[in-house]
């Protein structure tokens, strides 16, 4: 399961909509170029191009970051990607990546499915001055010189968000339950990181009584739900790590008979069907998570083979919907 | 639950391997009742019933399988398969929906059991195939796409009440009775238990083993199906990559902890259902008292060793 | 199989001896020629596939596989079956990482002890309490990626592997080959003297042909049994550890399914799941043939990754269905 | 110098053995009889340590013995051959002789080329001239049995234990037996010989241990009783004088037109053009040495062993391709030779094992009817004189004959025109085999086509009207009326296809 699970995708959703923005704040931090990673200049339409992904495409977000890299890489007129994809297995993902350098590619784009585990990857890579971009998730390695830059959101600052748009509706006071994503994903530990250290500092009455996994998975979220109200049925907010889960629990507290606010929903995504539950009254915020990296990548591809200077770290500044947007901006969510 | 009247001694024995499970339940809910609050409410214990019916219909076909010496790894792609049909055919109505996802499961079964009644194939590896390309194939049906289900009939299958009682314990509790049935009372289940026992032996007596076998593993995927698409009814979306999921070793925890042996020849319909609500209690207990995954499997592993140890065979032969 | 009744199709009627043998030389090695077959297809399609370096990409990945499956065909030998060695291989690799930090040696050390030890517990289950070993094993599989979760911080941490000579171990390579093909290369040498040419192995045999047999005739078969789940844990833990030499780290989301690709293996290594019957040139000729599949699949490129297991679903399926036609084949004459 | 005192043995129900005692002294062979369930191979699993003893002990060489496991019992030179064949099939001939002493050169590998060698010098001394590296599942059941017996031999044994070791074997094989029984006699070595066959126990027993019901009714020199004693204290009650209880049977049945008929049967190597007729109430033997297809050919007319051609015609209906299905449909009764593998299934119950094939016709809608299960069940369990606490005991439980019985009484049920018994009384003891026999006899004269499979000549000659002679896949010869004597039989078999 991705931690980005959503309901009933648009991959043709019109890039200009929701397309993704360079957070300011990013700007004027360090940078990379060709020269400082090494590597040849060369022309980005005649580069052979590896994609890796790391999960099924069978979710929103997977499907529209792999449709976002292709369709990009057709509009730029990029003729010769090659993209393979790990099924989750991450010892399938390492060697995808190895076969791919074997083959010759000139630039990797990696939506890696760990934070940790790429060293025999950069040693190949650095070899052959292969400069990486990894997408969505972070590797923990230094950049300009294991890989090259890092373009995606920042998963702590998503929770923090999130916890703020918590204690907004909940009035700084009440008990919060938490759907973890799944265990051993550093998205999950971000996200809870941030939600938890914000709640900390920002509401302190706010008391968190149960955290439990959902897998990013909607019956997941339902399942462990509904075993959360028989528990605490004094629940006030629950935080969902993803829509899917906080969709499930929904699904869950309408089967327990609640009414729509009752319990305060929050989650990170910011696929259809969660804006769609603000709208409905069901949930209260959902802060966005955007998956369009291709223009981004490419971009930044480009201005690296152009011998400019790259940011090492290409954070965006993901949108977030509310009672306020959530109409407005639900034909732009994916 | 057998068929057979074991008119063996040692009963004081037998009767714990017997009914060990149902110890376990009693001892488990037992502990709750005093240590998690809001336990012994309706409410917990129709959540209960209605989290752990998916896998109550789909153990039951496992059991099937289980008592001919087989065993079904499909179970999960085949519930998958059953997901991803329902939004292509609820345009013509619930009724073509199921039927549709009953078809696939027909399908897969068919396919199992002639890989293994015909070509001769392990049943392991048989239905591994399946188990592997089958959800792969579900996934593209569905195009990836999670899609929402909104029909109020099926919905009312997923989280409707008949008689103060959700209709999916209702439906699960029928095909327990049915299958019972099948086992005790008919032909059919004799002759099962039978080909679980010695299938050379039923092979000369004359017995249309191939024919059973089939029939087993169609059965089995067709509660899968069922299952499948009760949870599509119940989660109101249907996630061909998400439903199922590993579901088919919860399925083979159950029968076995149920004290159905893996050696064939028998098979305790009541046991498997017990088996699966223990296994459901464990995990509400553990989510109850927010404990971590870690502990959850942990105390799965050894509940699982006991309960099991206790049912084994004692046969010395 | 169990004891069916050979059942006659209208050619092997017609067949004579000199062709009973050769598919009989096809049926032992079927796995064996399959796998040629498919390698020389790729030679003259994928110009990439050709090249040396993708070649030693596909033997390191296939390296704890091979390991893992290794470990496997001696449990199915036995007549048993090891669920556990995915979550074995996770555990290995999570304190692999995390010893490495005390030096080379615990490094290895420790994976070693607590994945045989958890070996022996299953092992001591299976032979004294009879209780089947496809349950013992999976409440192992469960119990070990708990421990797993709860030495990880549920699975969040992630240890760096702090030694250089272990690091080295994973990615260093002599004559262009990764160490650990060597080490493996090593090892199923090993396992195939042990199986064929000692009284251990014969006794593996033995005890999966015919358990009550080789009782009477005085084979230790608890003992043997004990042993053979030993070794499958203590590989699927050296699995582990050199898999996070190789990553560097001791990644906690993997391994899942990993039991079933080496039964998968084993089985299309002509392997029978009864027991008693089987060979280590075809487990490794298996676990070759998945690993070479895996990488066509990306040769191919851009095939969606759904279908990617529609198709490894049929492949197995094929090749087990010829694996047994050639077995009957072999019954009927 | 092999010696148990009041051992018992429990198992779940039955008191096995019941306080027994008895001894061996060296270079002597002594027999160990009575009926099926007596507690024979409890009492031999007891002291090769395959059970402990749960009262009494065993003595051995003088001081008190106590072996754990097979092994120990082995290592103490004491070796078994038990009574069905206990080696493993799929490993080669010399593997299964060496199996756990394979010899091991100076790496401690074992060296193959030896093994195979010795095993070739051995073998080729108890007249099995087979391929060693032959698997060896696929030698003839007397075959294997002689491995197993070399491989009991072959280590220095003090002891050796042969649990009806002739069930499987053929005349000439007996002899050969016979003759390394004598030579290991001679050696000194002390002989456990069970068996249910009379007259082998006078041609080579010196004592004699009779046990009944777990218990030892009698134990002395063998030549001092005569066979009717012993059968009576067997058996606990009188025994009249033939021991087969076959009747001289009427030949004027012959004349009626045949129930069943087999055409040029032919499959692989195995059967070659086998033609035979049966006419209803007629009792037709199958002649041949072990190897000679007479099960392939039984198991071939049964629907369960592939035909390339011939055909089978049951009252002039011709079955075309028969399959087991369509067999017992046409009214063929197969009782395979393997009882355990083949025959009764031993998880389930008595009641189960009769009415399994008989199912369709018990039961409505596929509702099975319990009443009219019990009422054939009982029928059959009182006509065959079934011991069993009870329908519902598990026919694994039941003793050798008893078992036997069940499997009759499945194939009875399902009204069937031939019956096709191959060895029907191998392993079931005089008592048993009388009631087994007269029921043949019985169920011809009830208008029944029989098809009788044994090993036994006697049992051939006393039982079979006609006796088809095969040999490797063919019939060389029909022996009928007056001609239906060992003398013929054994002229006939010798004399092969040249007639
Ligand atoms: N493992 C067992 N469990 C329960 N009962 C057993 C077991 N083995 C033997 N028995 C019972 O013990 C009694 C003696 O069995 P045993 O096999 O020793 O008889 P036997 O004299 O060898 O008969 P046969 O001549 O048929 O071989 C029988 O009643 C049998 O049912
Ligand atoms: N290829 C084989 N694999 C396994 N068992 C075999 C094979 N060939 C023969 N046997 C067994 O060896 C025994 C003797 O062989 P076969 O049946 O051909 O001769 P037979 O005339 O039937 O002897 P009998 O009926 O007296 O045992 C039979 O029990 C048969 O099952
Ligand atoms: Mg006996
Ligand atoms: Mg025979």
């Amino acid at each position: 399961k991705s931690e980005d699970d959503g309901s009933s995708a648009g991959s043709g959703t019109p890039a200009s909509a929701g397309a993704q923005v360079v957070a300011s704040a990013s700007s004027g931090a360090a940078t990379c170029t060709i020269d400082q990673y090494g590597g040849t200049k060369l022309d980005l339409k005649t580069a052979k191009v590896g994609f890796s992904q790391s999960e099924k495409e069978a979710n929103p977000f997977r499907i529209a970051e792999t449709q976002s890299i292709k369709d990009e890489a057709a509009k730029l007129g990029i003729t010769n990607l090659t993209t393979t994809n790990a099924n989750s297995q991450f010892n399938k993902q390492i060697s995808d990546v190895e076969q791919m350098i074997d083959s010759g590619v000139q630039l990797l784009v990696i939506a890696p499915l760990n934070s940790d585990g790429w060293d025999s990857v950069f040693a190949k890579a650095s070899a052959k001055k292969v400069p990486i971009i990894t997408i969505d998730r972070k590797i923990n390695a230094t950049p300009c010189k294991d890989y090259l830059t890092f373009i995606g959101s920042d998963f702590a600052e998503q929770g923090k968000r999130a916890a703020d748009e918590m204690a907004k509706s909940l009035g700084n006071k009440g008990k919060v339950a938490i759907l973890l994503g799944a265990p051993g994903n550093n998205v999950t530990t971000l996200r809870t990181s941030g939600f938890k250290d914000e709640i900390a500092k920002v509401a302190p009455d706010i008391k968190i009584v149960f955290e439990q996994t959902g897998n990013f998975a909607r019956e997941d979220g339902q399942k462990v739900t509904e075993q959360l109200l028989q528990s605490n049925p004094d629940i006030n907010g629950i935080y969902g790590e993803n829509d899917e889960m906080a969709l499930g629990a929904i699904t869950a507290l309408k089967g327990a008979g609640k009414k729509a606010g009752d319990v305060k929903v929050v989650s990170i995504d910011g696929t259809k069907g969660a804006v769609q539950a603000i709208v409905d009254g069901w949930a209260s915020a959902v802060i966005e998570s955007n998956p369009r990296f291709g223009p981004l990548s490419f971009a930044t591809a480009q201005k690296f083979f152009g011998g400019e200077p790259v940011d090492q770290d290409v954070i965006i500044s993901d949108r977030q919907y509310g009672q306020d947007n959530a109409k407005a901006d639900l034909a732009s969510a994916y | 639950m057998t068929t057979q009247v074991a008119a063996r001694p040692a009963v004081n024995l037998k009767g714990l391997s017997q009914y060990g499970v149902y110890l376990a339940i009693l001892l488990l809910v037992l502990y709750n009742i005093f240590f998690t609050p809001y336990f012994l409410t309706w409410s917990n214990l129709r959540i209960q019933l209605i989290q752990v019916a998916p896998i109550v219909i789909v153990a039951l076909g496992m059991a099937l399988v289980i008592g001919t010496e087989g065993i079904d790894l499909s179970v999960g792609s085949v519930m998958a398969l059953a997901a991803a049909l329902i939004p292509l055919y609820l345009g013509y109505g619930v009724v073509a929906a199921i039927l549709a996802s009953l078809v696939a499961g027909v399908v897969v079964g068919l396919i199992n059991g002639v890989l293994v009644a015909r070509v001769g194939l392990q049943p392991i590896v048989a239905t591994l195939a399946l188990f592997v390309g089958g959800r792969g194939l579900a996934v593209v049906i569905s195009e990836g796409k999670l899609k929402d289900v909104r029909n109020p009939d099926l919905i009312y299958l997923g989280s409707g009440d008949l008689l103060g009682i959700p209709v999916l314990v209702w439906i699960a509790a029928a095909l327990v009775v049915v299958v019972a049935f099948l086992v005790r009372r008919t032909v059919f289940g004799r002759r099962l238990l039978a080909i679980g026992g010695n299938r050379p032996a039923t092979e000369l007596a004359g017995l249309p083993v191939k024919r059973v076998l089939i029939t087993v593993y169609v059965l089995c995927a067709v509660l899968a199906s069922i299952a499948g698409l009760l949870s599509v009814a119940r989660i109101q979306s249907s996630d061909a990559s998400a439903v199922g999921l590993l579901i088919e070793l919860s399925a083979i925890t159950a029968v076995v902890v149920g004290g159905t042996p893996l050696t064939g020849g028998k098979v305790r319909v009541l046991g498997t259902v017990a088996g699966a609500l223990l296994m459901q209690l464990v995990i509400a207990t553990m989510i109850k008292h927010n404990l971590q995954p870690s502990t959850t499997e942990m105390v799965q592993a050894v509940i699982i060793l006991i309960a099991v140890y206790v049912a084994r065979e004692r046969k010395t032969r | 199989m169990t004891m069916t009744l050979p059942v006659a199709t209208p050619e092997d009627t017609r067949r004579t001896d000199r062709t009973d043998r050769i598919v009989e030389i096809v049926q032992r090695q079927g796995a064996l020629a399959v796998l040629v077959v498919v390698v020389l297809i790729s030679f003259a399609t994928f110009p990439n596939f050709r090249s040396f370096d993708n070649t030693a990409t596909i033997l390191v990945a296939a390296a704890p596989p091979m390991l893992i499956a290794l470990g496997m065909t001696f449990v199915i030998l036995t007549g048993g079956i090891d669920l556990s060695v995915g979550s074995l291989y996770v555990l290995g690799g999570v304190l692999a990482a995390w010893a490495s930090q005390f030096g080379f040696v615990t490094a290895f050390a420790v994976p070693l002890l607590v994945c045989g030890a958890i070996g022996v517990a299953n092992g001591l289950l299976i032979a004294y309490t009879r209780m089947a070993p496809f349950i013992v094993t999976l409440a192992a599989l469960l119990g070990a990626r708990g421990l797993m979760r709860a030495i990880s911080s549920e699975g969040s941490a992630t240890f760096l592997v702090q030694s250089d000579a272990f690091r080295r171990l994973g990615n260093g390579s002599f004559l262009d080959i990764g160490y650990q093909v060597w080490l493996v290369a090593g090892l199923v040498v090993l396992g195939i003297v042990l199986l064929a040419r000692t009284r251990f192995g014969h006794a593996v045999y033995a005890v999966g042909g015919s358990e009550d047999a080789a009782a009477l005739m005085g084979i230790a078969v608890r003992r043997t049994k004990i042993w053979v789940y030993v070794m499958s844990g203590l590989l699927a833990g050296l699995a582990g550890a050199i898999n996070a030499a190789k990553l560097g780290s001791g990644v906690t989301v993997l391994g899942t399914g990993m039991e079933l690709d080496a039964i998968a293996a084993v089985v299309i290594g002509g392997t029978l799941l009864t027991g008693g019957a089987g060979t280590i040139a075809g487990t490794i000729a298996g676990v070759l043939l998945l690993g070479v599949i895996q990488n066509l699949i990306n040769q191919v490129g851009n095939v969606n990754s759904n279908w990617q297991q529609v198709i490894s679903g049929t492949f197995l399926a094929l090749v087990v269905v010829a694996q047994t036609y050639l077995v009957k084949l072999r019954r009927v004459s | 110098m092999l010696e148990v005192l009041d051992v018992s043995k429990i198992f779940p129900g039955v008191r096995a053995l019941d306080r027994v005692s008895f001894r061996l002294a060296a270079g002597e062979v002594h027999a160990l009889v009575g009926e099926n369930g007596a507690g024979k191979s409890t009492l031999i699993k007891v002291l090769t340590g395959v059970y402990q003893p749960d009262e009494g002990e065993l003595r051995y060489q003088g001081e008190k013995a106590q072996f754990g496991t097979p092994m120990d019992a082995q290592h103490a030179g004491i070796s078994t051959i038990y009574q069905e064949v206990n080696l493993i099939p799929q490993m080669s001939v010399a593997h299964n002789l060496f199996l756990g002493r394979e010899p091991r050169n100076r790496f401690g590998l074992l060296d193959e080329k030896r093994m195979h060698h010795e095993a070739r010098e051995i073998l080729a001394g108890y007249g099995v001239t087979a391929d060693v590296k032959r698997q060896l599942g696929t030698l003839a059941l007397g075959a294997q049995q002689m491995v197993a017996l070399a491989r009991a031999v072959m280590i220095d044994a003090k002891v050796v234990i042969m649990d009806e070791p002739t069930s499987s074997l053929e005349p000439r094989e007996v002899e050969t037996l016979f003759g390394i029984i004598r030579d290991l006699h001679r050696r000194g070595i002390g002989i456990i010989y069970v068996s249910h066959r009379l007259d082998e126990l006078y041609q080579i027993c010196d004592a004699v241990t009779i046990l009944r019901d777990g218990r030892v009714v009698h134990t002395g020199k063998l030549a001092e009783l005569e066979r009717i004693k012993l059968v009576s204290l067997m058996l606990g009650r009188e025994m009249s004088g033939s021991f087969s209880a076959f009747k001289e049977s009427d030949p004027e049945v012959s004349d009626a037109p045949p129930v069943l008929r087999a055409r040029g049967l032919t499959s692989r190597r195995k059967l070659h053009d086998i033609s035979f007729e049966v006419r209803p109430g007629e009792v037709v033997g199958l002649g041949g040495l072990l190897g000679a297809g007479r099960s392939e050919t039984i198991k071939a007319i049964g629907g369960a062993y592939p035909l390339d051609s011939g055909d089978v015609q049951v009252d002039g209906v011709d079955l075309k391709k028969p399959t087991t299905v369509r067999a017992v449909k046409a009214g063929i009764a197969v009782q395979p030779e393997d009882r355990k593998a083949e025959g009764i299934i031993a998880g389930l119950s008595v009641r189960e094992n009769i009415a399994l094939a008989v199912l369709p016709q018990l039961s409505r809608f596929g509702l099975v009817s319990d009443a009219k299960i019990d009422a054939i069940v009982e029928k059959y369990m009182t006509r065959l004189r079934i011991k069993a606490s009870g329908p519902g005991q598990l026919v694994g439980d039941l003793s050798g004959g008893n078992q036997q019985k069940v499997l009759l009484a499945r194939l009875l049920a399902t009204g069937p025109r031939v019956l096709l018994l191959d060895e029907p009384t191998r392993g079931i003891d005089v008592g048993a085999k009388a009631e087994v026999q007269s029921l043949i006899d019985e169920l011809a004269a009830e208008g029944l086509g029989v098809v009788l499979v044994s090993s036994d000549a006697e049992e051939l000659i006393e039982g079979a009207d006609r006796v088809v002679v095969l040999r490797d896949g063919v019939v060389v010869g029909t022996l009928t009326g007056a001609e239906v004597t060992t003398e013929d039989l054994m002229a006939t078999i010798a004399a092969g296809g040249n007639q």
